[in-house]
């Protein structure tokens, strides 16, 4: 299962362009030479723009303005230098420089609760909008939009007179609203904001930023989403191996390998190992119905990534059938160098086989959860309480 | 013997799942949809049929296969099904059978595109028909009929209902009350997408008015808000017992989906608010799993 | 005096369009809007504005501008609207003013999209409101107002109402019936596109019960079927003179939109079939327009 | 304006491959060499297909079967030879033979009456689909899919199957033609046909032929069909060059030039041409609100074409303003050689200015219709009655 969730700024600016969202030219480059090269296509000043997925750019000095050549090569030298989310930046955005007269915020998804589309906007957007929200929630309007209703320009801009946006400026501010929620439904977004939204010297409204989080369920639909630069940044080598083998891997701090079927039992799991005083290193959720090959990999993927001194297999079958992971199980310790405790619990679908499988390759298998647990924990201790 | 209204809610919770509802399989023919329509035959639910385009008039395994669900309907006289199909094929799927006129539809897929599943739920709700899902394990009636992918041999018939967000953890639930002896009314496993078809107030408002559901075992998880609402709900409507459980206590605090998702959520989602709400309105709330069964008693 | 079925009926004719009608133009800035804005104040329309996304508290040789309808119509009290605005913009304008609540809407604007054309009638429908057109000349009641382009110096007021699928064929039918000394009740131009709001059926009704009109004019072209239908519609519910004409007898049979448009619409649509489904249910059909006055007085 | 409408079968095809409506391998070619190309990569045998927008092709042998290379030059060499429509054959299309086991039937449209989706199937297909209607209606189903309803492929599998197609077939054939319904809202088409759609002897359900009616008052949502062949194959010069001048021209067979404003005043105009004895040779329509170019320009487009007597313009002025109308016809009388009667009259909005230039330049005009019409009669006919 490929993850991707939250997109670039660039690639979020692309989806933007496809469906006419004003936007100021940029281009993408991943050196200083290629930088220098862009700002003299697009004309000085340009903003130098780290493409890393966490916020706050502007405050982390990811994002610089350069008015000579020789800022340009300094700044992107400056931000090519600097990390984000564990990573070296290694692409930047060159784009003309904005003269900004005020910023704005939109944001907006479907309310889980309603599914409705809730509309967040606020005349006074920039970097601090949650500090916003917090102090001065009455700046923030809400509207919401209900399900299926492929809202018009002229909605929004009834919407902003009555929150005295100016005229001038209303008609492409609820345009791009409007389309915002178009494209909420028709590229399958989960989250699309824009902040800063600005109005320049000239008068127009302009969208200086994207942050548009996309449905990766909804992958089947948008293929192009897989080349994606985020999608690669995203990750680690452990959880893009995972992805690639339709796992979903997260990294935590500890010392036990877990492996579960289910992300409501993989957390119980977590919670459990540290109620007996262990500490989980890493969470591979198999899902729902894995295959052999899947539990294979997926010890493979825990094997190398290391650092583990016990692993936990906890596996209730229900959609998934345990003669399948115990298979899974036998095949991994076969063909990899499995030198540490392996700790397995199996309880549900085909448990009798999945149990035989493993009692044949001298593996014993739990049936109960915490005794399989609090044994891990001992043995993340080497063997001791 | 019954009151009047009590008849009422009975057949209501039938509605649901007994061992009289007629169910078929969408999807039938495929590796899960098969295994699992002979897992659900064999715990006793009338599983009458499935259905898989172009193998129309085959058999499989013992199971009629038919085109379309409107045929299986005609023909079997069901009145429930349950949709084993990849997820690009879900919202078609569901479309169809709600379309066929089914009363109860079971969505067992996961990913399914969230437009799509907004979109199949809207449906669902204007045809009033009762949808549980996507990706959830389904519902059981222990010792009557199962649909969906709960192991049959967890359970036991009692007086719990038991309701989940989780689908792994609910087995682990479901057998850790049959070892103890405490056995099950209904296991409703609601799904653990943000969205999705019945969530825990209308499975609370069921077992409230179902006269086999003496006690409620709720089961949820972190992100979201549906357990303070659930919670809401129990304090103003529900007034049997209710026994709690949430994971992800020792979870790392996630990304937020941006501003927005932070700005409408504000701070529920975390274990710790769900337990507060809970236990503010009553409901004892288990740190382990296996504290369940006592909390029941008690 | 009226009775009181004639009151409502009078009542009902009113809606269209009277000198008591408040008008606003969507698109009132455009060359084509702006100029036909003061033609219509001109004939004595009430022309209290019009809109321009954008130019919202500006004034245009008298006219005031809006954002949008819904302000038009609250600061103006304006019941109906005119669309003077590109095809690519029309839907929009369109669904704007019907969910703003307008009451009469006449979309003049040509060759709008087919698939738009239907959407927008669908929603007018849905809200009950008198829509009109699109790529039709409008609306003109003699001596009190006019919304669209029917030019005014042609018309005069009288008992003879007129509906028309044809533009300029409409007003040479009107300027023929004012030398001929006939005056007009309404006339009201359909539009020519295959789909549109308002059909021969529906204005022929509202002739029919107006307690103005005494005789009908109705002019047809080739192409489709709505004089067949009104030819049928003439037999079982007009009981009022009816004068016909039908452009196009001499026209090649063109290309038919392939198969299926041959077979949906089998034989329907020459100029030879409309006069005679007209001429088999008692109206006179003229052979050349001039013969009209003529016709309507025998 | 533009006008494509009906497109060919190659431009209908590759909108039905942006649909996943199965197709066989074809290429597109403008000789024998390429034509034989073609062969060598799809492999032999192929059909050889004219690309006309005129129907029958295969009774008028526009469509040949080459089994061997020698036949693939021979075919393409005598098609490319043949005429359609009154143009030389340039383009062909080489596509894989299939083996046809069924031939069927599917085309659908707006209703204009009830705007729902009316969808024609039959299971007797092939080229005689109007003859059928006629003889055997009752092999053509009629299904009626409400306007709005995006109708799934379920939903004409349970239509198919009352109508006794077996289930294998069924469910591709209720995708293609779900489809289609979709293509009509998303593409604007005014007719989508598929005739035949072939069962081939492995039992696969293709289209073999493609007859797709675009709308095109909807050009703008879908601009690359301006470039679309169909496009240029249609016109002859003067039509080509009225479109591009947003006119519409309609070719006819006297020699009186008409030019009105909108098509019902120019139908009733050439009917009472012919009522007085008069032969028109072609109709100009400038529409509504034409401005003095587009009228010049017009004139031009009629004295370049040649064949006339006279000219006629009857406009009448409703959202078209006379005075344009008049500066347009004194524009034209000077800067192109307009040696022949020209016979106006105007009647309408700003109708005394549109006549006061006139005058100005020596040009009378009629107010009355048939007073002019009979006039230019008298005028084609060299001045005599």
């Amino acid at each position: 299962m490929i993850k991707i969730g939250l997109i670039l700024e660039f690639e979020g600016k692309n989806l933007f362009r496809k469906y006419n969202i004003p936007l100021v030219n940029s281009m993408l480059v991943t050196n200083e030479q290629e930088a220098i090269e862009a700002s003299q296509k697009l004309g000085l000043p340009v903003a130098v723009k780290a493409q890393v997925l966490s916020g706050g750019r502007g405050k982390r000095g990811l994002i610089k303005i350069a008015k000579t050549p020789e800022e340009v090569v300094e700044k992107a030298k400056e931000i090519l230098n600097m990390e984000s989310d564990g990573r070296p930046v290694t692409h930047l955005l060159i784009e003309e420089a904005e003269t900004i007269k005020q910023e704005l915020f939109v944001s907006m998804l479907f309310d889980p609760e309603t599914y409705d589309v809730k509309v967040l906007f606020s005349p006074k957007g920039g970097i601090d909008i949650e500090t916003l929200a917090k102090e001065e929630p009455e700046a923030i309007e809400t509207f919401i939009i209900p399900f299926g209703d492929r809202s018009y320009p002229y909605y929004f801009m009834y919407k902003l007179k009555e929150r005295g946006i100016q005229s001038k400026q209303v008609v492409p501010l609820a345009r791009i609203i409007s389309t915002l929620v178009k494209m909420l439904y028709d590229e399958d977004l989960q989250l699309a904001e824009i902040n800063p939204l600005v109005i320049n010297d000239k008068g127009e409204v302009i969208a200086l930023d994207s942050r548009v989080v996309t449905d990766d369920d909804a992958l089947f639909k948008h293929p192009e989403r897989k080349n994606y630069l985020s999608e690669t940044l995203r990750h680690t080598k452990a959880e893009k191996e995972a992805e690639e083998a339709g796992l979903s891997f997260v990294d935590l701090d500890g010392d036990i390998g877990m492996l579960s079927c289910g992300a409501g039992m993989g957390m119980a799991t977590a919670d459990l190992i540290e109620y007996f005083g262990g500490e989980p290193r890493n969470f591979l959720d198999v899902g729902g119905g894995a295959s052999p090959e899947k539990v294979s990999e997926a010890l493979r993927i825990m094997m190398e990534e290391g650092g583990l001194k016990a692993i936990l297999i906890n596996a209730f079958g229900g959609i998934t059938r345990l003669d399948d992971v115990a298979k899974g199980i036998i095949d991994a310790k076969e063909k990899y160098n499995i030198n540490i405790p392996l700790v397995i619990r199996l309880t549900g679908t085909n448990q009798e086989e999945g149990v035989r499988i493993l009692k044949e390759h001298g593996l014993k298998a739990y049936l109960d959860m915490e005794e399989s647990i609090e044994d891990v924990v001992k043995e993340s201790r080497g063997g001791q309480n | 013997m019954w009151s009047k209204s009590q008849e009422e809610v009975k057949i209501k919770m039938a509605v649901l799942l007994t061992k009289d509802t007629k169910v078929i399989v969408q999807g039938i023919t495929g590796y899960q949809g098969l295994f699992h329509a002979k897992k659900m035959r064999e715990y006793g639910t009338q599983v009458v049929g499935g259905t898989r385009p172009g193998k129309g008039g085959t058999e499989i395994e013992g199971f009629k296969v038919f085109d379309t669900v409107k045929e299986a309907m005609q023909e079997t006289g069901a009145t429930a099904s349950v949709i084993f199909i990849p997820a690009s094929g879900v919202k078609e799927a569901a479309f169809e059978a709600i379309d066929a006129g089914i009363e109860l539809l079971v969505v067992i897929t996961e990913h399914v595109p969230k437009v799509d599943v907004i979109t199949i739920v809207e449906k669902a709700k204007k045809h009033k028909i009762n949808m549980i899902g996507p990706n959830c394990p389904g519902i059981i009636t222990p010792g009557q009929a199962k649909i969906g992918i709960t192991p049959g041999n967890i359970v036991s018939p009692g007086k719990v209902g038991v309701v989940s967000r989780s689908g792994t953890l609910t087995y682990e639930v479901l057998e850790q009350l049959t070892k103890a002896g405490v056995g099950q009314s209904t296991c409703v496993g609601i799904g653990g997408d943000p969205y999705k078809a019945t969530n825990f107030i209308e499975v609370l408002e069921m077992f409230e008015k179902d006269p086999e559901t003496e006690k409620i075992v709720m089961i949820g998880e972190i992100g979201g808000s549906a357990e303070e609402k659930a919670a809401q709900y129990i304090k103003e409507h529900v007034t049997k017992p209710v026994v709690g459980f949430i994971a992800g206590k020792t979870a790392k605090k996630g990304k937020t989906m941006g501003h927005a998702g932070a700005i409408i959520q504000g701070n529920v989602g975390t274990a710790k608010g769900k337990i507060e709400a809970l236990q503010s309105v009553g409901v004892k709330v288990a740190e382990r799993l296996s504290e369940i069964p006592k909390l029941l008693e008690s």
